[in-house]
């Protein structure tokens, strides 16, 4: 056990410092979830590939930078410290991107990567459909192949970022006769193609984080086939991993928000009660807890070990920890909490972020279903 | 010793409930939100015509005279539909200022209008545009201000039935009607029946919220069974329903305490008040969860009532002010309180 | 509603005040669940009854005072305030006793009520059997009919008091034939009985709250049996009704401990943080909440009205608490909480309450089966 | 950085716990109560053969020199197998005193026998009987008293396997072999190592607990069914095993920041407490919940756990003064604290 950063880690720290000090707007874009932010996002994406920086998990030779999990770590905390811009495409540049390296055509490769890379296109993910909730294996959009194209036809829902993304991906049912998990294919998807509806789902914020995407007989090339028909399944699999997971949840947010909490309280202990103190208290050490655990977890992982239902006990803890902080930064805040639009105090990003806070526990698997898979699978209680 | 309600107080109720429930449907919520008219004149007039507005006002005011019991049970169905139009607010706070102050009641022509009062525990002037005159109250003094001479600028509540304006200041030519000193006492009972009013709708919002879970899940199926099937979800769902109903004597006795002015008044508000916080969290979190992605939506109802929690758990005390004020009389009182001082 | 005592409830309560004040003994009686402790409590329910004050819920007819709800809540607070012993006969007083009153006979009435007020016959309970846990319809200890006996066979466990008890009352299947709360007997059956073997179960303190009982060819007359031969289900089901659990929990044990937690927090308050002070805080609120929940059900059901599922409400809430509080105090008093005879600050009393605040989740039917029949019975959610 | 244990360490940590495995059985424990002689001296001597005791003493003095962190993994173990004997105690409070100061050394002749230290945090003795001197440690003074010389009256705790002794005086006659003055530093060093001490006792207790939980609820059945397959029971085990494992590194960082005199080693030490105490609350409260009324007896081992932690959570810094410190330390040092500061 050697734990702290070495001398190349704290260079690539200064350098990724560096730049962000430079280079993040002074002022805050608007919500991707707006036509007007997403666009700033899409902007910002590209400024971010313009040094090299959106996407520094990649390998070198797909112009990534190759990061290894504790420098990615590095990364998310000086970009979480420099407040910039959240991911508007992770769904492409997390999910997409290395599903693309592992089974992508060398045509699709070079397609899809270096568009993804400069936010030229942003992309929504399409797992969900109605009905099919966290069981991700009821799947019933169809794609039949005719010819040199799939016909797709049904819906898919919870598709983030989807209002006003360029493409979407995921499963898609290629064989008529198949049941569950089988049969179904990994197929990309322009948006803009005839056919596509997609109806935003304004969220709790009145913003559509999420929308319905109405597939009705649209055609698709075979060349957006990921793999083979019929394998998508356990291309999806892969793309789920634990690894790419950690990434759409770096500890250095929850940290930066126990950091901000923390001086919220400072700034008015006077009038606050035990309660509050000790909720306070609560946040820096679990945020704290968190972080130290995805550095242990992430060093075990660049020492060849796999993590599997392990990733279960993170879930439910980060999710319950970012809802509480939320709540408790509007307590301290009392008559404010509710104004919307005020800067001062960050309040308006702190009713985002608790409005954001009450999915935590649902998406990505429910906080349930996460709990079921710690007693079957981690305690080997029976089903 | 009788902590039971008459069968008066409970027809009123139920008399009223029934028009809420056709009056006030999320349908007719949402269409005042689109409108950016939260406050729907046509029905705060029929409010006044069921004597609601008017429920709790001395009778040689032209009101019905009823006790704070049977008006907090009124209001804890406001809160139970969401009642946008600030009823809950002419009862506890302006009629009160009324009855308990000849030098207001006099200012007052019209009180079946709406009249809004701020204090610095909610500092925000709840539809100004509606309402005629505006009643500020300081640490001991009272100043009543015509609605028309408040310069203001409109906030965003996240909740949209919440219309609310930031006092910036009264407009100089004609400044206060009148201002009233040494009214320490008197503002200490509003306060008081501010605590008691935001108690009594966060209590009718839990329970609203939690009836509109286990509809949700009695619905909605997942892996082929009801999502109510499963033991996380009872479980959930009972916690609520626990929180809720213990939070219901201690709102009755509040309302009881204010209304017979005893000195424990404050306290016993303060109780409710955090006892009603805690149900409405526990509510609004474990509903949600209940509900799955759905629940997070806004075309379903459940955000409707959640925000409405969001406000009032903060506004009329929130609970650092509440713990704060609770464990100082405790410190203060602790020897004549307690199991054989629960009733006075 | 009216809510307030009037003035014969007030001079009521001067009466047990004033009772008691002269004769609660000085110094703390030995717990009843030792040979020595429980004979003192024996004479003390003799001392009850010489000022009539034994059972005070029972009709004017059979010796009692033939209080209503709200006066037995008065009594209550007046014997925590007072800090009478706790009452080593409560299965007879509160559970048998009413029992004996509606479905005795006259001979059987004679027998046993007044030798239970006296103190004479102290009583345990035999409910559960090993396996069946919270099922109690799963009985299988046998009491079948030969001439005017009953032979009993089987086993009892978690009988409380049954260690050092007179009696034991319970079902015991009668009908070999018979399933499930078909065909199920209450018998009365004296502890002394050739064949009975009684085994104390030492709990978390290390003292035995709880027996079992092997019965082996244990014969008991016929005039033991309670009621008809085949109708014991019904009578259990009467005996465990809200009105006699109520007088088991009373509110006044709840807000006596959470004023004796108020005094230990603002004694040592410069030292306590946050969690503490909120944790205290909440016991106050939550004991309050309790005890005006219960005058208020009984209010109710004073005006005639029937309590059902809604008493799971009730348990579920004071047991959280009970343990929330004590566990506070253990806080409180730090490296001193663990020190089991210090006499100083109440150490010894919280760290037996503390240990027995385990059992109260637990007993009398899980806490967790209470949250199954709130869903399914008070919400109406699916079995 | 590598976050991960050597494959010595873990070799070194398996081997003992398979020594604990077979040696320290709850029969064992019990028996060791009934005699009233909870320090089995047999056991000790095991100890001292396995090295265990001397594990983290400098090799100047006959020890391995082992860091903390590995020994903090052994210590785990000893909270996981409720190990009677004070070997933690040994390591990180007495050989952690004779490593860092020489005045010390000099005067503990045989490194074997158990040294018990005393301190505000921790002030009934431990073990007197079993020990050869007593370190008695001040706010900024350190003296050593040989065990022969200390009065002092027997303590009843909860956990029959303490033997402690409330120290009344020392004997007059010869009083302390030494006292040594403006040792600040050093006891506070101590202070931090009993934070990191306690918490890695409770933290391998608290996984002991679960993992009777699991058992149990696999064997024991109720309506038919095994008890570990209500979701109920599932999850609250589960909720156990999430609080255990955000217990771990916090734990392991504690551990390394002591042994590299980290500057803001006693924060990390009180986290981890902290976190400790929480996750053996948690696995406590819920397993013996899942045991039903089974737990609650003598009979079943849980309880043997379950009051080890009592104990342990309450000495070298409990609940109060853990947090005061936590948010005494982020006031001052809040910019300089928090994500980009995480490994210093």
């Amino acid at each position: 056990m050697k734990i702290g950063f070495s001398d190349s880690q704290k260079k690539f720290r200064n350098e990724i410092r560096g730049w962000l000090e430079k280079n993040v707007p002074k002022i805050p874009l608007n919500s991707f979830d707006t036509k007007e932010g997403f666009e700033e996002h899409r902007d910002w994406e590209k400024k971010l590939n313009s040094g090299n920086w959106s996407m520094v998990t990649w390998p070198e030779q797909y112009g990534g930078r190759g990061l290894n999990l504790i420098e990615w770590l590095i990364f998310e905390e000086e970009y979480y410290r420099a407040k910039a811009p959240a991911r508007v495409n992770q769904n492409g540049v997390f999910l997409l991107g290395p599903t693309l390296m592992e089974y992508g055509s060398d045509k699709q490769k070079e397609k899809f990567l270096s568009a993804m890379a400069t936010g030229e296109h942003i992309w929504s993910q399409g797992w969900s459909e109605p009905g099919a909730g966290s069981d991700m294996a009821a799947i019933r959009t169809t794609a039949f192949k005719k010819g040199d194209k799939y016909i797709i036809n049904g819906q898919k829902t919870w598709s983030s970022r989807a209002t006003f993304a360029d493409w979407t991906f995921g499963l898609f049912r290629s064989d008529p006769e198949s049941e569950r998990h089988r049969g179904l294919s990994f197929i990309l998807v322009p948006l803009d193609a005839e056919g596509v509806t997609v109806r935003p789902i304004p969220q709790l914020d009145g913003e559509p984080g999420f929308a319905e995407i109405y597939f009705d007989d649209v055609e698709v090339d075979v060349s957006n086939l990921l793999g083979g028909e019929g394998e998508g399944w356990s291309i999806a699999m892969a793309t789920a991993g634990f690894e790419r997971g950690l990434m759409l949840r770096s500890p250095a947010r929850f940290q930066e928000t126990a950091s901000k909490l923390l001086s919220l309280y400072f700034k008015n202990k006077d009038n606050l009660s035990g309660s509050i103190e000790s909720k306070v208290l609560q946040s820096w050490l679990r945020a704290e807890a968190y972080a130290l655990n995805i550095y242990q977890t992430a060093s075990k992982l660049m020492a060849g070990k796999k993590i599997g239902p392990e990733s279960s006990l993170g879930k439910v803890f980060w999710s319950e920890l970012d809802h509480q902080m939320h709540q408790t930064a509007l307590d301290i805040l009392g008559v404010s909490s509710e104004l919307e639009e005020v800067v001062a105090d960050d309040v308006a990003s702190w009713i985002k972020g608790y409005m954001f806070s009450y999915s935590g526990p649902i998406y990505a698997g429910t906080n349930e279903i996460q709990k079921n898979i710690i007693a079957e699978r981690l305690l080997g209680m029976p089903r | 010793m009788n902590f039971t309600f008459s069968e008066d107080q409970e027809i009123f109720r139920d008399a009223f409930k029934k028009y809420l429930e056709s009056n006030v449907t999320p349908e007719k919520i949402r269409s005042g939100w689109e409108d950016n008219m939260p406050f729907n004149q046509a029905r705060w007039q029929e409010l006044e015509e069921l004597g609601i507005l008017q429920s709790n006002l001395d009778e040689k005011y032209g009101g019905l005279g009823l006790d704070l019991v049977t008006t907090c049970l009124l209001v804890e169905e406001m809160g139970y539909y969401a009642l946008p139009e600030p009823a809950a607010e002419q009862i506890f706070l302006s009629n009160l200022l009324i009855n308990k102050s000849i030098d207001i009641a006099e200012l007052i022509e019209e009180k079946n209008q709406f009249i809004g009062v701020t204090h610095s525990l909610s500092p925000n002037i709840l539809f100004l545009d509606n309402s005629s005159k505006i009643i500020n109250l300081e640490e001991d003094s009272i100043s009543i201000v015509s609605s028309k001479d408040i310069n203001g600028k409109k906030l965003k509540s996240s909740d949209p039935s919440r219309d609310l304006t930031n006092f910036i200041s009264e407009n100089s030519d004609s400044g206060s009607l009148k201002t009233l000193n040494d009214q320490k006492s008197l503002v200490n009972n509003v306060v008081t029946s501010g605590m008691v009013m935001s108690a009594a709708i966060l209590v009718g919002l839990s329970r609203k919220i939690l009836d509109l879970a286990t509809a949700y899940t009695l619905d909605r199926k997942q892996f082929g069974k009801p999502v109510g099937s499963f033991q996380a979800v009872k479980h959930m769902l009972a916690q609520a329903a626990i929180e809720i109903e213990f939070s219901k004597a201690t709102l009755y006795r509040a309302a009881y305490s204010l209304d017979n002015d005893n000195p424990l008044q404050k306290l016993h508000a303060a109780q409710a008040k955090l006892q009603a916080i805690d149900a409405c969290e526990m509510a609004s979190r474990n509903s949600m969860q209940a509900h799955g992605a759905m629940g997070y939506t806004w075309e379903m109802d459940l955000h409707i009532f959640i925000r409405r929690g969001w406000s009032y758990k903060q506004v009329w005390g929130n609970k650092s002010l509440l713990e704060n004020y609770i464990m100082n009389q405790l410190e203060k009182d602790l020897p004549k309180l307690g199991s054989t001082y629960t009733f006075l």
